[in-house]
């Protein structure tokens, strides 16, 4: 029998993996990646809690992390492609112009 | 309305379905060439050269180099000879008589420059060889018998046999055999 | 849990053998198919097109692909300057992996009694509770083969093939679940093996869902890159799409894929649509026979479309995806609910 | 048996997703991610959700990923590989991280959930109760979600649409 520890210790490290590529990375790209990284990382949570707990509510709330995961890649990628195709920029430093 | 009623039940696409199965089961017209079938040319083919001889025996040729001459690739050398000894049917005969089939285009304007009818497109379109000598024509070559007997009325698929020969690749026909193509 | 492996008694150790045998026998079935599918397109192929097809090697030319696959072998190898050669390596592994994980979860017949031994096999590797959604998220991976070897052979035909794929892929994918969804609402159930169980007696699928049918064909076949919707490797523009710059046994990789996946659709029309293994009309019952005549007739039938219809143009194919196929599975899935209530 | 396949799956989840952050092509990390994804699957089977495994494949693997790889190769990502990977303030990250990890590692030791034993009554039929779940005691936030999907697409065709001058 695998401990709960163990599921949370690999979430936990996937959570900070994904943490320090949006804050070393400067391409969008990897950014949103990273981003995709956290939520997975929270979702083995939810999965891991639920099975232990054995309550289903762990998966449905995992199924809907997933869907908005999906909804914002899609528009996260719908506003890079506008953006590269006014500025020609993959690089969040250079896109700067949105600060007061 | 008729224009729906054929999207909905996809009556173009059936349409198109059922002539390629109506094409599938139906007789292909390709045929087997090398191993099986052969098509023998019309008799107006130009194919390889022939020399002709005279009915009895003597070479047509007076190697008079018009067909030389005329050639507009410059396909053809003729070297001439004197010669009494009844070869030919006047006492000058060709001494080289060769062609180069590399450059030849088979236009037949030797054929109709020829005062003597001593050269003559024969039927033969078997040409493709290995090494570059014998894409060259030589008087012994284009004297030799042909296997297709110029009498003979072409246009039509005879039953042949693939050969593998000591002298190569050999197609040899059937000429009992025959029967139309299409 | 191990433990449970040391105090594994006969009958487990038995089970475990019996899967092991069951997977080999079908990988090795999978890889040997496309010796008989070449031939029979080729075949298919020349005689709609009035030709004889292959015929020199071996009786109807059945060595050919023999002949063709001794030829892949022994061909140079080659990687283009400047590729990204790890991906370059990865991108035909990743198109053929997928197209046999597939059947994993496909059953081929419900059971079988071995005459001898008196013991009933099951004609499936796994029964999944989840098997349509696996199949349709295995089969979803084989994309990457497509989008890596055109993006890592770093040629702009390969290049553009592979972005043609990419969103070709993802387009009819979804057409393609919603015309299982409506299956899934008939059987009740995510296993393959319950849907089968659902359709028996002639109440095959077909009868209720035929605009569903419809919908999985084409989508199938955009799915698999085959004429009429076969845009990622189109020769007429493309030279020859994501694999212009494959050659030799990567190249053969590809085809693989291409084959299993043609196999592998066919295999789900029949048990999705045509009731899987059960007889039709009131034929007897042969385990596995009608199955595999079933898949046959698909197979031929994808094959005769390739060589009947041209080619769709790459806005007329996202046309018919988001346009026509998505609403109309939509509108499948409600008719579907509604008559089921 | 489980413990070691665990054990394969994490580690491999692990290194794929240091891979997802340290790769300078784009192109690699988004497959090192697909990697990644395709490892929580597995784990997720572990936890016998296969359900969820299989929408994650389908979703993640199948989708996500593929609409990342899209973007990437319709962007022209030759400058981007060649750019500098560490900006500055590098020092504040690593106090960032390393607080983070300090926490995470003090709640997991402070824990006592973690020592709980699966209960003996084993979830049936995953599918359908998650199906009755999500739509009895979840269908507001189901409603929600789809609703939130749609916005999604229609912003995600007008980003992506040309402009019409």
């Amino acid at each position: 029998m695998i401990p709960l520890s163990w599921y949370i210790m690999l979430s936990a490290a996937l959570f900070i993996i994904g943490m320090a590529g949006v804050l070393t990375r400067r391409n969008i790209l990897i950014i949103l990646m990273s981003i995709e990284l956290i939520l997975n990382s929270a979702n083995i949570n939810l999965v891991a809690f639920s099975y232990f707990l054995q309550d289903l509510r762990g998966q449905v709330f995992a199924i809907f992390v997933m869907t908005i995961a999906a909804a914002e890649a899609a528009v996260a990628l719908g506003i890079l492609v506008a953006l590269f195709r006014n500025r020609a920029v993959v690089n969040a430093d250079e896109i700067t112009t949105m600060k007061g | 309305m008729a224009n729906i009623f054929k999207k909905v039940f996809f009556v173009d696409f059936l349409k198109g379905l059922s002539l390629t199965l109506r094409y599938e089961v139906s007789k292909s017209i390709t045929m087997r060439y090398p191993d099986e079938e052969k098509w023998l040319p019309y008799q107006r083919f130009r194919g390889l050269h022939t020399l002709n001889r005279d009915s009895q025996g003597r070479e047509l040729c007076v190697a008079c180099e018009l067909c030389a001459k005329t050639c507009p690739t410059k396909c053809i050398t003729v070297v001439p000879m004197e010669d009494d000894k009844g070869i030919g049917i006047s006492d000058r005969i060709a001494k080289v008589y060769e062609i180069n089939l590399v450059r030849c285009m088979f236009c037949g304007l030797c054929e109709d420059a020829c005062p003597t009818t001593a050269i003559r497109m024969g039927r033969d379109y078997e040409l493709a060889c290995f090494s570059l000598d014998c894409a060259k024509a030589e008087k012994k070559r284009l004297l030799a018998p042909k296997e297709i007997p110029q009498e003979l009325d072409g246009g039509y698929v005879i039953k042949a046999r693939f050969e593998r020969t000591k002298e190569g690749l050999k197609v040899r026909p059937d000429l009992s055999k025959k029967k139309r193509w299409w | 849990m191990s433990h449970e492996l040391i105090t594994m008694d006969i009958n487990t150790l038995i089970e475990v053998a019996l899967i092991i045998v069951k997977v080999i026998f079908v990988s090795l079935t999978l890889f040997a198919l496309p010796i008989p599918l070449t031939w029979m397109e080729r075949k298919v192929a020349g005689h709609i097109q009035l030709r004889l097809g292959p015929f020199r090697v071996g009786p109807h030319g059945i060595l050919q692909p023999v002949a063709d696959m001794i030829k892949l072998m022994f061909k140079e190898d080659i990687v283009p300057d400047k590729a990204d050669r790890r991906l370059f390596w990865l991108a035909p592994l990743l198109a053929m992996v997928p197209a046999f994980a597939v059947y994993a979860a496909i059953p081929f017949g419900d059971t079988v009694k071995i005459p001898f031994v008196d013991k009933e096999i099951t004609l499936y590797i796994s029964d999944m509770n989840v098997g349509i959604l696996y199949i349709l998220a295995i089969s979803g991976m084989s994309v990457y083969g497509l989008i890596l070897g055109g993006w890592a052979s770093n040629s702009k035909y390969a290049a553009m093939g592979g972005i043609r794929s990419s969103a070709q892929m993802i387009s009819y994918e979804i057409a393609l679940s919603f015309a299982c969804v409506a299956v899934v609402m008939i059987a009740n159930s995510l296993s393959l093996l319950d849907i089968v169980n659902a359709q028996k007696e002639l109440h095959w699928n077909i009868i209720y869902q035929p605009l569903g049918f419809i919908i999985f064909l084409i989508a199938a076949l955009a799915e698999i890159n085959r004429i009429p919707f076969d845009l990622p490797e189109d020769e007429g523009t493309l030279a020859a799409g994501y694999h212009v710059e494959y050659s030799a046994m990567k190249f053969s990789f590809f085809m693989l894929a291409e084959y299993v996946a043609m196999v592998t659709v066919s295999v789900l029309a029949v048990i999705l649509f045509f009731g899987g293994w059960n007889a039709p009309l009131f034929l007897p019952e042969i385990p596995i026979f009608w199955f595999v005549a079933k898949v046959a007739f698909f197979i031929y039938f994808f094959m005769w479309i390739r060589f009947t219809l041209p080619r769709y143009r790459y806005d007329q194919l996202m046309t018919i995806g988001w346009k026509i196929l998505l609403p109309l599975s939509l509108l499948n899935i409600l008719v579907t609910g509604l008559f089921l209530l | 048996m489980e413990k070691i396949f665990f054990l394969i799956f994490a580690i491999m989840a692990i290194a794929s997703a240091i891979g997802v952050v340290s790769l300078r092509n784009p192109v690699h990390s988004a497959i090192s991610l697909m990697a990644c994804f395709f490892q929580v699957a597995a784990i997720f089977v572990l936890l016998r959700s296969p359900f969820l495994a299989a929408v994650q494949v389908f979703l993640y693997v199948g989708a996500v990923m593929v609409l990342f790889l899209f973007v990437i190769m319709m962007l022209d990502i030759r400058k981007a590989t060649i750019s500098r990977f560490v900006p500055g303030g590098l020092f504040w990250i690593v106090v960032i991280l390393i607080a983070l990890v300090y926490e995470i590692l003090a709640v997991i030791s402070k824990s006592n959930l973690l020592a709980r034993r699966v209960a003996a009554v084993r979830l049936d039929g995953t599918v359908a109760e998650i199906g009755k779940t999500l739509f009895t005691e979840y269908l507001l936030p189901f409603e929600v979600v789809s609703v939130i999907l749609l916005v999604a697409l229609i912003g995600a065709i007008v980003m992506g649409k040309k402009e019409i001058k």
